[in-house]
């Protein structure tokens, strides 16, 4: 693990006055929701010129805390000072007025508006009713300066990439002349490289006095931006440490109340045959064409920037879309890859990159969640049987320690790290020849993905192929045997996980890379 | 008072050769009014002019619509059946501006250059007398009224008046149904559970009557006579004891769609040769003549 | 129950306690509306004498069996994020295609069996426009209610034609013991339903296809043929509601089923499935229509004037939602 | 467009080209519908010497101008995520209110204002339900279709009202040039809504409440009011529409506008707004309503027999939305 390398931000910063009074604090917070206590007597605060970091497993409670920070909820107990005085916001809307903004952890644009559109929700621009258009795009542009980004505000913004929409987001807030901003895991769905703009801009609100609260389950961020940093756990507040005055073992054990020696579980898994064979496979968009091959208990990852087209590749390969040409070999056996449904037959599992939007039914249970691809394996002359069903959910909802009352809830109760587990059982269920992986760890807490590592890790040494496209390049060099690196909708690289740096990478996936080491 | 400055139906002019007639109706799937609609392609076959028939949909908005289009097809005769007779008459206003002669059938339309209809009143009134008469003038009944447009209310107003003489009949049970079969069954149905002391039932038209009649039937119910209004073919079927054995369908004052139209349809080529008739013979009344199953045999039907 | 086995763990009892509870909850949250069906049954009980008796329980199901049926139907296409708007003129169109069949002479199953495919192909056809073309479920039945309207007009050139002879008559008016055959028709329907939703494959398919169709497809579901099940079980259930209709009024009527598809989809919707799809209970719906229908015969047998019933009905409609809607509310709290 | 002004960079024409180009897209895609409406104009011109003429024109905008009216205040509750179905019932309640002041003996201004009020007056209590007490739409307002046409019969005791010599006649019968009355109002109508869409916050707003709720309340938006608010709109378009059709019919009618709300509907969707809410433009419906209209109006002119009128209407809607969505598909390629 290299992010106790990172200089803890904290120390260097000029803007960490210590004895600065907190722009703002809660104390003996509690909330529940119903029979759920999410919450119970935190305290928390966050001063001029600092980073506070949050984090704590899925669940813990991270998102509640600030959404009452931000009027979202109105706590049980406890009390808001801002600037020392008690508040209490009835709305989003006094929060903000109060120089309190939140980026929420989903994203809050609205598809079908411009940018402009999007930057100005809720204070247009008017006189008497009137939209100034000329001025909402002014307005827009100004505010988008402010992130140092200079996409049209008058595109849809349903069209810009996540990292995009949640720069705009950011934008907004800024304008907004907020004094305490709250990012609730802004970086689960961006890019290396978008994470560094963000990072960078970041520092600048600091260095303007503004009080940061970072939410984020990974390691080497939270080492890298924080000056403190508070862990929940179960609700409850477990501690505040300022970075240099602690260690990742501390973090860890803080967060899951255990020590977590070997983050990737590694074992030592048999290499086998070639079991998924990539031929020249494009698609649409200039992806591709891209060869490679995965043998049988080998994890291989798949990296590089957003938009380079790792996505689309492995969709391809399971067939959610149509390939242009190639072919895609299983054991020898050509795979007709035309519909998911015959790819799940043939022994290939997919992980979808977006489990809202891709993978979960949020209305139903987490068993139905579970079963739902199995179903035919599992019924007879297609009835099915619960207690059947709850028999051979069970032992993987048990070994999977999902934090949940019963695998009879809605999954939409689950914390997003245990809704990520639940999809996983759904693959594990499949007990496919190939598993591709799509972000499998996004948004996961620590635990949690130290959890998922070893799955994944017994499904490879159980002799499947694993194919992971990952952001996170530190899990891709940790849990992967070989790395494959796009850039561009082309494969430009094949590394050694055990040779590979993140440096190296990178030059590989930015296109700066100029050596001669070229596998591939 | 509708000043168009357009007035396409005059270049068609008055000339007396007839080539487009149009025929609307409330409801064409009524099979009083599909009556008049193969009475009228009889004689368009004879004649050799062109029939358009519309269907109002019971909507007033859509009659008017119809006789829009009809006016810039160049229509020469429109035979209006109205969905109200009242609120149709800008829209006849309009269409006798441009030059076509409306004559309104069955129900009377404001407006109209004539009428050839039935006195819905007096059907009611023949109904109900006959009704009552068979229930030996005492005793309890139900009404299943339709939905509230003019020809239907016109037939209950007609059977209340009636009744007011039969001090001895109560009415139990009164409830609006939409015309037809089904709903006529429904009603009846339900408010025989409500009411079990009923002698007699009438139905605003045969096919409601017809509903009471199978939901009598259905309930095992023997000793309630039906009445309902039109002479419908059904309705003979009904009363053909042969045909209907458990049938307790009593009567039904028979109108004559077929015979109305295709008079309104001469009054109309009247109305062309010599113009429109003076206010007292605008309208030409049709009474009903009541249809038993006493009369039946004898009763030529539609 | 029994306490002569070992003790139970105190965690195992409190467990099981909780799991007691948490079943409780699950089946009032399904079907909570019957709280307001329960308590409407009270008023009418009031309002009119002979509301409670068995032979006007026995009405009141004849009466709402047509719409029940239509209305399952119509549960399984809106729990997809679908709706159906042409239920009404597929019931007309198969009532006219089971009598004609009779009237051809053919044996009463074969017309019984001819009505209810024909409802089955309009179905096909709705649900192959919107599976493979991917249009507007509401526009697609929007057109097929018209187009079915004219066919069944078109079928019997307008007019309603009398089988007094109605060789299935039976299905209409006969009785199964005390009970109408329509209405154990009905409860069939209902039994049959619910084990397909809650008990087979294709079931769990519906409410995944309804709650995310793009998580459905890469968890290896064939949405489109889904769709098209659906939509055509759609119109087997308002086929044989057709032929219920033409057995029980002894004749095909072209214009039978006008404004049936919103009885219809008012059941589905109060008996809480969501119009957005993925979420409802087939049992909602049946006490949905139940709700429907003893309004109407309350209202029938109280002898309220025809303006005032309108009134009393829609006021009701929007009373029960809003009971219904206060119950989740509370829980949520 | 002028060659003699100084030449600009190349890097300016590009941009000014894909300008252009975008703002083709831009059009295309919120009135693409119109090339099918154009289709249609050329058949029926084809179909019926009678069509293209001038006065024919203006018949079948007069025809459609109630429908179109109501529609442009369902557009905006459905851009909301919403449905009106009580908009038929609205018209009655409205047209009868209207009647029933100029009886009264109250000035042309005041009745038409009163009827107006009296529609927005039922939005009201409609977006009331749907906001504050989060019920669904659907229900909701059937409920008020029901109600709604009950309170039209009782205010006029079921019986059409006559006014021959309503104040207020010309709104429905007189001309503005050559132009009927009827037309120029649904113009203004449209201009308005289009304006309040396009160019106030207000419509901002409504797309979007229809396109994200959480979001919009998290931007501070006051989400009730604006639902409210869009009910009353819509409530106050379909009472507009109900002055209309009584200065037309020159009566009150109270079962004036039976399953209006489908026709209303049918014209939104066809005109490319979304059930889903927060996706539509205000100028697709019109051409969504136009496209009903010139249906209707040619099957009439070239004299097809009833039944198969429906059959051709039904067809050509979802032919419409099917040739719709094949541009939309062919676009996304
Ligand atoms: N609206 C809600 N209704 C009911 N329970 C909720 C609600 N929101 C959160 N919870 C519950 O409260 C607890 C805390 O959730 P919260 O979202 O704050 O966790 P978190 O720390 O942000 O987790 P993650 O890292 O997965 O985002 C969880 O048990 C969650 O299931
Ligand atoms: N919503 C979108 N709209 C337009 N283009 C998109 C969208 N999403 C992705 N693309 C484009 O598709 C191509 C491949 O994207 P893909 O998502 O496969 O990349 P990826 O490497 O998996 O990145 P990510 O980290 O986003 O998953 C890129 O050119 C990208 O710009
Ligand atoms: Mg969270
Ligand atoms: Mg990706």
């Amino acid at each position: 693990m290299t992010a106790a390398e990172h200089v803890p931000g904290g120390a260097a910063s000029p803007g960490t006055a210590a004895v600065a009074e907190p722009l703002l604090e809660v104390r003996g917070i509690s909330k529940r929701f119903g029979a759920t206590p999410a919450l119970t007597d935190v305290g928390f605060d966050i001063r001029p010129g600092e980073i506070h970091s949050l984090t704590g497993e899925n669940g813990a409670g991270k998102s509640t805390l600030m959404k009452i920070i931000t009027g979202n909820y109105a706590p049980d107990t406890g009390t808001i000072l801002v600037r020392g005085q008690p508040v209490t916001f009835a709305s989003p809307r006094e929060a903000q007025a109060a120089g309190i903004a939140i980026i929420h952890q989903e994203l809050n644009t609205i598809p079908e508006m411009t940018v402009a559109e999007n930057l100005s929700l809720g204070q247009e621009p008017n006189t008497f009713g009137v939209l100034n258009r000329r001025r909402l795009v002014e307005e827009a542009k100004k505010k988008l300066a402010l992130v140092g980004s200079d996409i049209d505000p008058r595109t849809p913004i349903g069209r810009l990439s996540v990292g995009m929409q949640q720069m705009v987001e950011i934008a907004r807030a800024l304008a907004e002349d907020a004094q305490v901003l709250v990012l609730d895991e802004p970086t689960a769905a961006l890019s290396q490289s978008e994470s560094a703009r963000l990072f960078a801009l970041l520092g600048k609100m600091r260095e303007r006095g503004m009080g940061l609260v970072y939410i984020s389950h990974r390691m080497e961020e939270l080492w890298r931006l924080s000056d403190r940093l508070t862990v929940l756990r179960d609700g409850k507040f477990v501690g505040t440490k300022r970075m240099s005055e602690t260690s990742s073992q501390e973090i860890v054990s803080m967060m899951v109340g255990r020590e977590i020696n070997d983050l990737y579980g590694h074992t030592a898994r048999e290499i086998g045959d070639v079991r998924l064979e990539v031929r020249d496979v494009a698609g649409r968009g200039g992806i591709g064409p891209v060869s490679f091959d995965v043998r049988g208990g080998e994890i291989v990852s798949l990296v590089g920037l957003i938009g380079a087209g790792r996505t689309e590749v492995v969709r391809m390969i399971y067939g959610a879309d149509r390939a242009t040409s190639g072919q895609v070999l299983l054991d020898g056996e050509p795979l007709r890859s035309t519909d998911p449904k015959r790819s799940i037959r043939d022994g290939v599992a997919l992980l979808p990159e977006s489990r809202k939007e891709q993978a979960l039914f949020l209305e139903q249970s987490v068993t139905e969640n579970i079963e739902i691809s199995t179903l035919g394996r599992h019924s007879t002359f297609g009835v099915t049987s619960k207690r059947r069903m709850r028999r051979i959910v069970q032992p993987i909802w048990d070994s999977l320690r999902v934090k949940a009352s019963s695998p009879e809830i809605e999954v939409k109760s689950l914390s997003g790290g245990n809704q990520q587990k639940a999809v996983l059982a759904r693959m594990l269920l499949q007990q496919p020849r190939l598993l591709i992986l799509d972000e499998p760890t996004r948004g996961v807490d620590i635990g949690a993905k130290s959890e998922i590592y070893r799955i994944i890790d017994e499904i490879a040494a159980g002799g499947a192929a694993v194919l992971i496209v990952s952001s996170d390049l530190p899990e891709a060099l940790g849990i992967s045997d070989r790395l494959l690196v796009m850039h561009e909708g082309g494969l430009v690289a094949e590394l050694d996980a055990e040779q590979a740096t993140e440096e190296l990478v990178m030059e590989h996936a930015t296109g700066t890379f100029h050596g001669d080491e070229r596998e591939a | 008072s509708d000043s168009s400055p357009v007035d396409p139906g005059e270049e068609e002019g008055d000339s007396g050769e007839i080539t487009n007639v149009g025929l609307m109706v409330q409801d064409i799937s009524n099979p009083f009014f599909a009556s008049m609609q193969s009475a009228m392609e009889e004689i368009a076959g004879e004649d050799g002019f062109t029939l358009n028939v519309q269907d109002g949909q019971q909507d007033l908005g859509a009659q008017n619509n119809q006789i829009d289009a009809m006016i810039q097809q160049g229509t020469d005769i429109i035979l209006l059946n109205a969905v109200d007779s009242e609120g149709i008459g800008s829209a006849v206003e309009r269409a006798i501006d441009a030059g076509i002669t409306v004559v309104a059938v069955d129900v009377d339309a404001a407006g109209a250059q004539a009428a050839v209809s039935t006195d819905n009143v007096e059907a009611g009134r023949q109904a109900c007398t006959a009704l009552a008469d068979k229930m030996g003038g005492e005793g309890n009944m139900l009404i299943v009224d339709g939905t509230p447009i003019t020809s239907v209310q016109e037939r209950v107003i007609g059977c209340e008046e009636v009744l007011e003489d039969y001090p001895d009949i109560e009415v139990v049970g009164h409830q609006n149904g939409n015309n037809d079969r089904a709903t006529g069954l429904d009603l009846t149905t339900q408010m025989l559970t409500a009411n079990d002391d009923i002698q007699g039932i009438f139905g605003i038209n045969d096919p409601t009557a017809l509903g009471a009649t199978l939901a009598l039937g259905q309930a095992s119910r023997e000793d309630v006579w039906v009445v309902g209004v039109d002479g419908s073919p059904e309705a003979v079927t009904a009363m053909e004891d042969d045909e209907f054995p458990n049938s307790s369908f009593w009567a039904t004052p028979a109108q004559h769609p077929n015979e109305m139209v295709a008079q309104a349809f001469e009054v109309a080529k009247d109305v062309r040769d010599n113009g429109a008739p003076d206010e007292a013979d605008r309208i030409t009344l049709v009474d009903p003549s009541l249809v038993t199953r006493d009369t039946v045999s004898d009763y030529a039907g539609w | 129950m029994s306490t002569a086995t070992t003790a139970p763990s105190a965690a195992t009892s409190v467990a099981r306690r909780e799991e007691r509870v948490r079943k409780l909850f699950y089946w009032w949250d399904r079907v909570g509306i019957l709280g307001v069906l329960v308590l409407l049954i009270v008023v009418a009980s009031f309002a009119s004498d002979n509301f409670l008796s068995f032979s006007n329980a026995m009405d009141v199901l004849r009466a709402i069996s047509i719409n029940a049926i239509i209305a399952a139907g119509v549960t399984m296409i809106i729990l997809t994020a679908g709706i159906d708007l042409s239920v009404g003129s597929i019931l007309a169109v198969a009532g006219c295609a089971g009598v004609l069949l009779h009237v051809a002479g053919l044996p009463a199953p074969i017309a019984v069996i001819g009505g209810i495919l024909a409802g089955a192909l309009a179905g096909v056809l709705n649900g192959t426009l919107v599976a493979l073309l991917v249009l507007p479920p509401f526009i697609v039945t929007l057109g097929a209610m018209t187009y079915l309207r004219g066919t069944a007009y078109a079928l019997l050139d307008g007019q309603p034609l009398i089988a007094n002879d109605l060789s299935y008559e039976a299905l209409g008016s006969s009785y199964v013991s005390v009970v109408p055959t329509p209405v154990i028709i009905m409860l069939i329907v209902y039994a049959v339903v619910w084990f397909v939703l809650e008990r087979t494959t294709f079931g769990r398919h519906v409410y995944a296809v309804g709650g995310n169709p793009e998580a459905a497809r890469l968890a290896g579901i064939n949405v489109k043929k889904t769709l098209v099940w659906v939509y055509t079980i759609g119109g087997a259930c308002a086929g044989l509601g057709g032929i219920l209709f033409s057995a029980r009024v002894l004749s095909a009527q072209p214009n039978a089923g006008q404004s049936y598809e919103m009885d219809a989809i008012a059941a589905v919707v109060l008996g809480g499935t969501a119009l957005a799809g993925g979420r409802g209970r087939i049992l909602g719906t049946l006490i949905g229509a139940m709700i429907i229908g003893v309004l109407s015969n309350v209202l029938v047998l109280t002898n309220v004037p025809y303006f005032y019933q309108l009134i009393i009905k829609g006021a009701v409609i929007v009373l029960a939602i809003t009971l219904d809607s206060l119950r989740r509310l509370g829980q949520s709290r």
